[in-house]
């Protein structure tokens, strides 16, 4: 048996929705992932330290409140003096405040170093499925 | 201990001497009592909330409100008159930024500066404790309607003050419903007493001749709350709040989606908040409701979510709702334009226009849903006031603990997070996971058999998987989660 | 003298081969019936709209269903494409153009040529005869739903022809319906014959086994028609029909504006056509129902016209209409755009499926309304089988003439124009004049106390003003004319 | 007393849409005119014979399905020719295809020779006075 990836999964910032984050790890279990759900509220060292904690493969924020592009500023560079270069790092929600071209947000987030960016209301399946190719390549 | 007490005169002008230091904007002379109570007998009657209120509730009228708020004072004013203007908002609110809701106020000083560099906003609400009593003025006296503060602050006393010591005749929030959805880790305990404080200051105007309304937040998470557990909430909110000497009370609650469910629990919201309050003997308080459009995920489409908040709206007049919160066609997307932002209030304001003489006429399913939710609400009211010893406020933080009450999908901690709730065949949010819920037997096979048998049609067994489905129904064009993989086949 | 008898195959095939004659694409062989049956036996269920309704009905779902239609082909298969795509309709429909319905065919031609040229529509509509059955066929075959014909034509029975020839499984219209609300002079004894034709060529087809559906058009002149009314025509037009050999019949109605009233009428109307159709011999007649979105004159304010259309669904929903007719947000400016258009249906959509799964529950206020309309009915059809002498064909022209029967602000001089409608109180549209209608003196008085009731509240008389207010009232954001008042004092 | 304005309307064309015309004849009355209406289905020539029959002074148009426009063609001059010069002539309704901006709308139809061009639901009180003003000056 191929041994589980383990994926570190929370809300960032002052941001408190829960329920996505309660679906995304559900769904993520169901396909075979080993689920460290640091939940809502979460900073960035929190979710830094749960990489390294579990030796994560990939750490997926979720941000809906609207602050996402200021809580996940230097993510990327925090991640990398870690140690955590090789961690992949995705984001998805409602990243930015307000309706926007999703194609810019996407390339900001992408500068930023963020290996996938997701926009409102992406299907969880569908991400489920591009991680598992993402860390089996 | 926090008790289910009015906080005496002494104490509370104790603690509000401290309160007052939090920020700096809180030493302003405004604050002071005979400026504040001057200046709120000075609001016109037009912008008097309260008042507005009890004419609403008199002419049967369902008033609009939407969300609203922006980093910088001019901006902020010129949204809500748009709102007011082209969006024809009866009330207007001041929805608070995230840094102020967790009293960050340096935080959010930076980011109004940032927002006055870049010329547009970076917040996501209205930071009114760094614009001060002042700031507020001028917001206030800019604009030709009530406006209330809206926001999810778990500490809101230090905004409390400022935001009526501004004129400010409303404020939304509550120990429970601003922090079992709205934080992680504070505890009950303190934000129980924080909004004692709130109210007690509400309580302090009104013997000073001063009827402030208050508004516990009625939707909680928003996300398939049965409406026992957000009706018992509210009512225990509004009794916390009238033991403090509030006598202005809008209990509120979040449409579900079934019609008659939705009616029937803003029927029983009104008649057993009034009938608690009296039971604990608070003869003289005003009650009114208010329906929030649909508090869940949203569809992308713009003209879906139209749909939806013209139903939301249709709802709330027949159940005789005194105002709505309106949701806006960006809802999806993110915070609204002004643009988006009146489009839906516009569409709520003409279903409230087209229906507001109509009566929705009393039936059996009605009176039967009516009936289980008084049940409900009853058993829970009764529960936390045993583990309380008699005591709401320890009745409240006890129960949470035990899961005698219990918020589906609260991120808190304080909240167990045992109950599962699901929709059975038409719709009507049940319970599938009872959790720790004080219900007899008898409630219990009722929630059981009605998603049974909508298990049952769809060939599958109670599960999770149902709430998971149901959660995402609405912003995929159903009420039931099923119906999504039979209308592929089709 | 025309009377409800089936035509006889040989007068029908008679008079077919001049109807053939009226245009030159009258001539093409694809008339010939071998090759219509052929057509219509194959098409495929998908695009059945007589199938799909059963299919409907079955599962208890609300149809959606535009308007739209423009002069070429190509355009007319992008409209079509984009409205069943973008717009999720259930049906489709080919609005057609105001010369071919007054079976102008030559104009049509020259504005055909005219749309080529300049590369826009200059046609309110699509002008079938003109393309014929091989343009018709195009159409049919690039959509991937049913395609119904809806028009107002007085004399549509080449158009019909063609339609089904083409593969149409269905088409709106009657010898009343399209001929008061839509027409000046032209005699009912005209137009009932040339829709027993166009009944009998469907009723030719279903001998052939070939089911097509016909719909008498609900709503007549859509303005404050009250519902015993537009029933009553719709009963004789699907007495008229059946009498033909019409097995598959869509009766109409135009939402009124107060929820029980248009519940009532909805469900009323089901069970009376029914009632009526066995009472008359036609034991194995399939009704469906279709509701229209409130057909009077609508707000200029684009969210304001989706709130309308959201309560509109929310009505045909939860009264169980089999398919409903959408409006866009444009319907007080003009024809709407593709993109408009689409916006009403998928607000539409989405509240049907909201709602869906949801029953409207009984009460004494629906069923009071219920009995008033089924009395109301009952009086106006035995009064036209009355001055009839036992024939509903010669029935309905004597009542028109004697004013028995009489549509409110209809263009027609067959019509009387006698009666006069205004809402009461809670927005039931009631009679204000009776003018010959055969009411009993207990119907009279129920609507003489409702208006009453209304004009003691607003300090006035019952008077023709109180009509000309409503009329203006929903394009004001209000269903009864008297709140315009009171509101602008508030 | 003054003498009453004598006042032609009716609805152009191919149209049939009755009840604004109906409002239209009952308001105009109210307000002192004698009204000459002659409903639906009206031709060109049926709003100019009504005009010379009753010595009317003005021509009120509506025309709501959208073909306004090629049924208002050369009305001005058809006026001229028959010897209405003098009267008043006016256009309201939905008088083109689809949602256009009226500015434009109204541009075409004062070239082509209307007094006063009306745009979707106007307030037909208000047509009402500026009626009497055009024809006391
Ligand atoms: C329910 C709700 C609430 C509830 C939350 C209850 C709770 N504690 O969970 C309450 C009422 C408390 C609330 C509060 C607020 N909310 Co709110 N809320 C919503 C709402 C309506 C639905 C969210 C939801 O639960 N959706 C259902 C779940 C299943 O979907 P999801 O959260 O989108 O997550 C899915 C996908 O996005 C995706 N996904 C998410 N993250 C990630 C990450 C990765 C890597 C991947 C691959 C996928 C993925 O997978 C998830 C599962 O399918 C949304 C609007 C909407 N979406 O319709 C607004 C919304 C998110 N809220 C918003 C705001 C502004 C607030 C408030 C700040 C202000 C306010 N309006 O009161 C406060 C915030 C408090 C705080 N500090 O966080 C805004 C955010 C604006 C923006 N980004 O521009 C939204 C978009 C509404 C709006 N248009 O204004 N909210
Ligand atoms: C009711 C109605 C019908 C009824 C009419 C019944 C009848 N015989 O009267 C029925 C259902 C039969 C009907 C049929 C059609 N209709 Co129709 N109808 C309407 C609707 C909804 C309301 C009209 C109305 O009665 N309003 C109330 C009255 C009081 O207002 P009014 O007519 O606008 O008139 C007032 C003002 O405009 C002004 N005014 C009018 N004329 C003038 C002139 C002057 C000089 C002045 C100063 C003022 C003035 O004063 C009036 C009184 O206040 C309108 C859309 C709308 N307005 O919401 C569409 C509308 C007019 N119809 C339309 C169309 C296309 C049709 C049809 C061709 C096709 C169809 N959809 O079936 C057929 C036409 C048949 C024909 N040959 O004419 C279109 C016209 C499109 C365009 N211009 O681009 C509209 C705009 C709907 C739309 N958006 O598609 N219709």
């Amino acid at each position: 048996m191929v041994s589980l990836h383990t994926v570190v999964i929370g809300v960032i910032g002052a941001d408190v929705h829960a329920v996505g984050n309660k679906i995304i790890e559900h769904v993520l279990k169901e396909h075979g992932f080993n689920v460290v759900n640091i939940g809502v509220l979460s900073s960035q060292e929190d979710f830094i330290s749960a990489a390294i904690e579990t030796d994560a493969d990939a750490i997926l924020i979720s941000s809906l409140y609207g602050h996402g592009e200021m809580d996940c500023k230097y993510m990327k560079e925090n991640c990398v003096e870690a140690g955590l270069s090789h961690v992949k790092l995705y984001v998805g929600g409602n990243i930015v405040v307000g309706k926007q071209d999703f194609k810019d947000v996407e390339q900001r987030f992408k500068k930023m170093g963020f290996d996938r960016v997701y926009p409102p209301g992406s299907d969880i399946e569908e991400a489920a499925r591009q991680l598992k190719e993402d860390l089996e390549q | 201990m926090v008790k289910n007490k009015k906080i005496p005169l002494e104490t509370f002008l104790e603690t509000r001497e401290r309160v007052l230091t939090h920020w700096h904007t809180g030493s302003d002379e405004a604050l002071d009592f005979e400026h504040a109570v001057e200046r709120l007998k000075s609001v016109p009657e037009e912008k008097d909330l309260a008042k507005k209120l009890r004419w609403a509730k008199e002419e049967g009228k369902t008033l609009t409100q939407p969300r609203a708020g922006v980093a910088l004072i001019d901006d902020h004013i010129e949204l809500l008159d748009y709102l007011s203007k082209e969006g024809e908002a009866d009330l207007l609110p001041t929805t608070i930024d995230s840094y102020t809701r967790q009293n960050r106020y340096s935080n959010a000083e930076d980011a109004i500066k940032e927002s006055k560099k870049k010329k547009r906003s970076l917040l996501n609400g209205f930071p009114a404790v760094n614009h001060g009593v002042k700031g507020c003025m001028k917001v206030q006296d800019a604009i030709d309607k009530p406006i209330q503060a809206r926001h999810g602050t778990p500490d809101g006393r230090l905004l409390s003050e400022i935001i009526h010591a501004s004129g400010g005749t409303s404020n939304e929030g509550g120990g429970i419903s601003y922090n079992l959805p709205y934080a992680k880790s504070i505890s009950l305990e303190d934000t129980i007493r924080y909004w004692q404080y709130v109210d007690r200051l509400v309580g302090y105007y009104a013997e000073a001749g001063i009827e402030i309304n208050r508004e516990p937040f009625g939707p909680l998470t928003g996300t398939l709350v049965p409406p026992s557990i957000s009706h018992t909430i509210a009512i225990i909110e509004a009794l916390l709040a009238a033991e403090q000497g509030v006598k202005n009370i809008t209990v509120g609650y979040g449409q579900c989606g079934n019609v008659v469910q939705d009616i029937a629990a803003l029927e029983t919201l009104e008649t057993l908040t009034n009938y608690y309050l009296k039971l604990f003997g608070h003869e003289d308080v005003f009650v009114t409701t208010v329906f929030h459009q649909w508090m869940g995920g949203f569809p992308s489409d713009e003209s879906k979510a139209m749909g939806i908040i013209s139903l939301a709206s249709t709802v709330a007049t027949l159940g005789n709702a005194t105002k709505m919160i309106t949701k806006s066609p960006h809802e999806s997307a993110g915070i609204p334009t002004k643009e988006a932002n009146a489009e839906g209030l516009k569409a709520s304001k003409i279903v409230t226009g087209l229906l507001e003489e109509q009566t929705f006429a009393h039936s059996r399913p009605l009176e039967r849903e009516k009936e289980l939710i008084k049940k409900e609400v009853n058993a829970l009211l009764y529960a936390t006031l045993n583990v309380g010893k008699g005591d709401f406020a320890q009745g409240v933080i006890e129960a949470f603990k035990q899961g005698v009450l219990d918020i589906p999908f609260a991120p808190s901690e304080r909240n167990m997070g045992k109950i599962l709730p699901a929709r059975d065949e038409e719709g009507h949010i049940r319970i599938l996971e009872f959790g720790n819920l004080p219900f007899d037997d008898h409630i219990k096979s009722y929630h059981e058999r009605a998603l049974k048998r909508r298990a049952r049609k769809e060939g599958r067994d109670v599960s999770f998987q149902m709430t998971i489905d149901d959660i995402y129904a609405v912003s995929r064009g159903k009420l039931v989660g099923h119906t999504l993989k039979k209308e592929q086949t089709t």
